[in-house]
This record gives C-alpha cells, structure tokens and sequence, in this order.
C-alpha cells in the first residue's frame, strides 16, 4: 500500500480518514481531493492503491466515481466511507464495484483496523455492513 | 354515469400526481437534512473529547439512521432486526472500549415487525446501553435474548458505579423507556442483581400488533 | 368503456390511500425521531463547553425542527419566512451572548416560498450565523434585507477576528451556502469592510420558480 487517495468533501472527516492511514501503513503518500471533479482531475495523472470515496460528494454522487476508478485502474482498491449505510446508499456502491463500505462514525482504532485488513485481503466492511451481505 | 365515472376517475388521479409532486419536494427536503444533519454529526464526533461524548453523538447518528434505513414501510423479520440491533451494538461498545457478550439464543420465531415498532425497540435498546455507559461507566455489557411467543424478553445486564433504580430521577431517557415498552405491550424494569444492574423490557413477540 | 374507467379510477385510488400510508407511517417516524433526537441535541446544548458549541448543537436542532414542523408542502408568504428567520436569529444570538440589530426593511413584497426554498434560506441564514459565532467570535451581527423585484438581498455583518475569504478552506458549510444560492437563482459572495466581515445571498425574490 503505497498511495492512497482520499474523495472527501468533509475537512474533519479528510483529516480524520488521513490520520487513519498513516497509522495503518506507516510512509504511505496521502492524496486529497473534495470533489468529483478534483478527483477525475487527479485520477487522469495518477493511479491509487486504495481509495477512499465519500458519496455525497458536492458535484455529485461519489457512486459513479467507484464506476470510472475501478474501470481506469482494475487493481485498485476503492472503498466507500459513508455516513448513512442503508440499502439505498450500499448495493448501488457494491454494484460498482466498490470493494468495501464502512461508516465514517468509528473510532480511529476501529477504522485503522479495517485499513489494516485490506492489506491482508479481508473484505473492509464495518461489522453491521458485512452481517448483510 | 359513466360522465360521473370519468370524473371521479380523473379527479383521482389529478389527487394522486399532486400528492407526488408534494412527497417528492419533502422527500428531498429530508434528504437534504439527512446529509447536513449527518455532516454536522460526523463532525461532532471527531471533536468530542470523550469516547462516552462520542458515544453519544453516535448514538443520535444511529437515530437517524434508523429513519433513512427503513423508509418504504416494509415490514422486517424479528429475527434480521435483532440481529442489526446486535452488530449496532458491537460497533458502538468497541469504539468506546468496552466490552460486550451476546450469548447466542434460541431459535427466534419466523414473526415481522413494522418499521415503527423496530424503531422502537432499536432505540430502546440503544438508550439502554447509552445510560449505562454514560451514568454507570461499564466496562462491560451481557445483553441476553429470550423470545418464546407470546413473549420477548430483552435483559441487558452491565457493571459500573450506579445508584439503586429507586433513587434515579427519570429524564427523556427513562421516560422513552417506559413509554416505547408500553407501546411495545409490555413494560421495563431494573434491578441489582450482585455487582451488576439489569434492565429488563418483557414486550410482546410481535411487536405492538399481537 | 364504463368498466374500463372504473377500473382506472379505482386503481388511482387504491394507489393514492396506499401511498398515503406510507406516507403517514414516515411522517410519524419522523415525528419520533423529532421528539427524540431533538431531547437528545437539547441535552447536548446543557452539557456544551462554551456559548459557541451550545450554539452549534442549536443550529442543528433547528435544523431538525425546520424540516419536521414545515407543513407539508404549504407554500409561505416571504415577509413571514423572513420573520421566522429573524426571530429565531434574535433568540440564538441572544442565547449566545451576541448583540443582533435587523433594522427593518422596506415593505416585503407579497410572493410565496414553497416549503424546499423557504428551507434552504433559513439554512443558509442559520449556517452564515453558525460561522461567524464559531470562527470569528463574533460580538456583533447586522442583517439587512432588500427585496426589490426581481432580486432578493440578504447581507449579514459581523466583527470579530477572521482571515480574508480568499484564505479559507471551504468546508460542507460554505459550500451548502453556495449550493443552496445556487438552487434559490442566485450566488453568495463573501468580503470585507472595514472591521466587518460581510456574507451577501443575492438570489431570486420568487424562489427557485422565478
Ligand atoms: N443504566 C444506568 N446506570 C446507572 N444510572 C442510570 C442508568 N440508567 C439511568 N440511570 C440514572 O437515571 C437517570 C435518568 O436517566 P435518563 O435516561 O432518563 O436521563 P439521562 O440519561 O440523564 O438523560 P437523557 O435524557 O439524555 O437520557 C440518569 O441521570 C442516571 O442517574
Ligand atoms: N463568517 C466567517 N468568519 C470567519 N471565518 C469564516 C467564516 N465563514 C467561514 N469561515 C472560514 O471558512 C472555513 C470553512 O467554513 P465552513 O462553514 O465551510 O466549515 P466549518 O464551519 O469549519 O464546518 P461546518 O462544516 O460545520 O460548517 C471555516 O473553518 C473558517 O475558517
Ligand atoms: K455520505
Ligand atoms: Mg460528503
Ligand atoms: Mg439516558
Ligand atoms: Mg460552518
């Protein structure tokens, strides 16, 4: 896990997704961007191990962006950070293609966990998410 | 006659396509609060200075969720909800470093439970676990599952410094308690059993229908 | 031809007592969720810090109030939602320990807001005050209206210590104020005077629908 980049509209929850990270994969380079555009932007120059895309993004659905990650870079890894995990938010993220989904009200250890099990090739889903799928 | 008939048919359906147009305008309007109210919590609880503060906030987040997660009024297996209730549970005492059991249960009875009354009984439990982690301070909770019909018992047992349940003096918290159980057809109670205190909700296995 | 209308009749509204169910059904979880997530904010403002946490917790319980107690879908004089907004700026402000002066418009034309505009105002209104208090530990708000048709000018002052706009990062509430200007047909601008700090809406006097 080399370069992470985070899609996050929400600066506490930037800043708190990005702290997770350092801890999780310690010298890992961290890229930021709130909003769809920006990410496009930084997606057409560069490619992420793992990114981390909020949905409810300002210029639109974070949904359509796991779409055109995965589609420019297959073996990237793109997981959802939501605040809201119903169905209505959830199946249309894993149809997708996102490969995982966890719910930004965690704690910092419960989140560094999650990051931590991507890079063992653990699905990173919060509890309440994976008891569903 | 039939002049009547087309009337009342298309009268019915001017109703129906203006009460569209209004659902849809609340429906965004409640999405729109349900994104900001959920940033604005979110970032509460990056701020909090306490895992029992942010435990708190998390706990009105689960609130809200709870309305934007059952919206069409679909009816939910008891056995599914309990289950959401279960891992709700877990998330939140392991964020705030705590520990929980949940021995498994017998077989829960195939019945559904409308939204409303799942709201209910979420939310009863969520202030449960919310007053013992806040007042008692636990380190650790036991929630125990008994449903034979026509009875659901839900015990949730923890440690922690607390008072008798005589010498508390009821807020919103309690008061809900009360009142969700009643609506549920049963009530709560507490009690000390050793080292430990319990509250104890003796509700109807079907919710408010039975 | 009789019986195919009947048919079509009776389905609308079959179709319109279903909906109207479940519409019900959200709304009283709603209600619910007012009553109880609201107790739950009221208690976090006796619990807050500092003027400005307290305040913060307010908004959002405006915030919740404003969406649940909205009549569905009844359309509002303008020169009443703007008297909404400024009572309920007076009793935060003055919660706050903050001085308001709102000197009085010229006369309001008569125009209705639909309930989604008269949301994002208030909101607007309600988030520009939320960062003043919170960022510039404001001591002192001034809010002018001007409502000439076709424009509608709402710009709000504040002292206390702030960077120049240029230099902030934008965070969900600058840019809901932009997107919610953006949706009532116009923009909001931010800039210095002096030792005032000034947040300028100029958007349609009619709404969205103008
Ligand atoms: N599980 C518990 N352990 C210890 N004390 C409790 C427990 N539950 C309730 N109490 C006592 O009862 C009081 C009332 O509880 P209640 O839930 O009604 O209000 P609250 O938790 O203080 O505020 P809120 O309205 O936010 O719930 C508490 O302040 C506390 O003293
Ligand atoms: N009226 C103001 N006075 C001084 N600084 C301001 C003002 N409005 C905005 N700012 C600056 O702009 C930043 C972004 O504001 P914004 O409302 O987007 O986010 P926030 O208030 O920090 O958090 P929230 O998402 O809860 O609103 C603020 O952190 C602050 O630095
Ligand atoms: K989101
Ligand atoms: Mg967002
Ligand atoms: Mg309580
Ligand atoms: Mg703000």
């Amino acid at each position: 896990m080399n370069k992470a980049l985070i899609i996050e509209d929400l600066p506490a929850a930037r800043a708190w997704l990005e702290a997770a990270l350092n801890e999780a994969f310690p010298g890992i380079s961290v890229a930021c961007t709130e909003s769809c555009s920006g990410a496009r932007e930084w997606l057409a120059q560069d490619r992420p191990d793992l990114a981390l895309v909020d949905l409810g993004l300002p210029d639109g659905d974070g949904t359509a962006l796991i779409a055109a990650i995965k589609r420019a870079h297959p073996d990237a890894l793109c997981v959802v950070a939501s605040t809201f995990a119903d169905d209505a938010h959830l199946f249309p993220a894993l149809r997708a293609g996102a490969d995982g989904y966890f719910t930004k009200d965690q704690g910092q250890d419960a989140l560094v966990r999650v990051l931590r099990e991507i890079s063992q090739g653990k699905p990173p889903l919060s509890p309440g998410i994976a008891r569903r799928l | 006659f039939c002049q009547a008939l087309l009337r009342v048919g298309s009268l019915a359906l001017a109703r129906l396509h203006h009460q569209q147009a209004l659902w849809d305008q609340r429906e965004r309007i409640y999405s729109d609060l349900h994104d900001d109210l959920g940033a604005r919590l979110l970032n509460q609880i990056y701020r909090a200075r306490t895992p029992a503060d942010a435990d708190e906030v998390r706990a009105m987040l689960q609130d809200l969720r709870d309305v934007v997660s059952r919206p069409a009024g679909q009816p939910q297996p008891l056995s599914e909800l309990l289950a959401a209730v279960r891992s709700e549970a877990a998330e939140r005492l392991e964020n705030a470093g705590v520990e929980l059991a949940w021995p498994p249960s017998d077989a829960i009875p195939d019945v559904d439970w409308n939204p409303a009354d799942a709201a209910n009984l979420s939310r009863a439990i969520r202030e449960a676990l919310s007053n013992g982690l806040r007042h008692a301070g636990a380190s650790r909770f036991t929630v125990a599952i008994d449903a034979q019909a026509p009875d659901l018992h839900v015990r949730i047992a923890h440690d922690g410094d607390f008072q008798a349940p005589e010498d508390w003096s009821p807020g919103r918290g309690i008061n809900g308690l009360i009142k969700r159980s009643l609506v549920l057809g049963g009530q709560v109670e507490w009690h000390v059993e050793g080292d430990q205190l319990i509250t104890h909700f003796h509700i109807k296995l079907m919710g408010s229908t039975a």
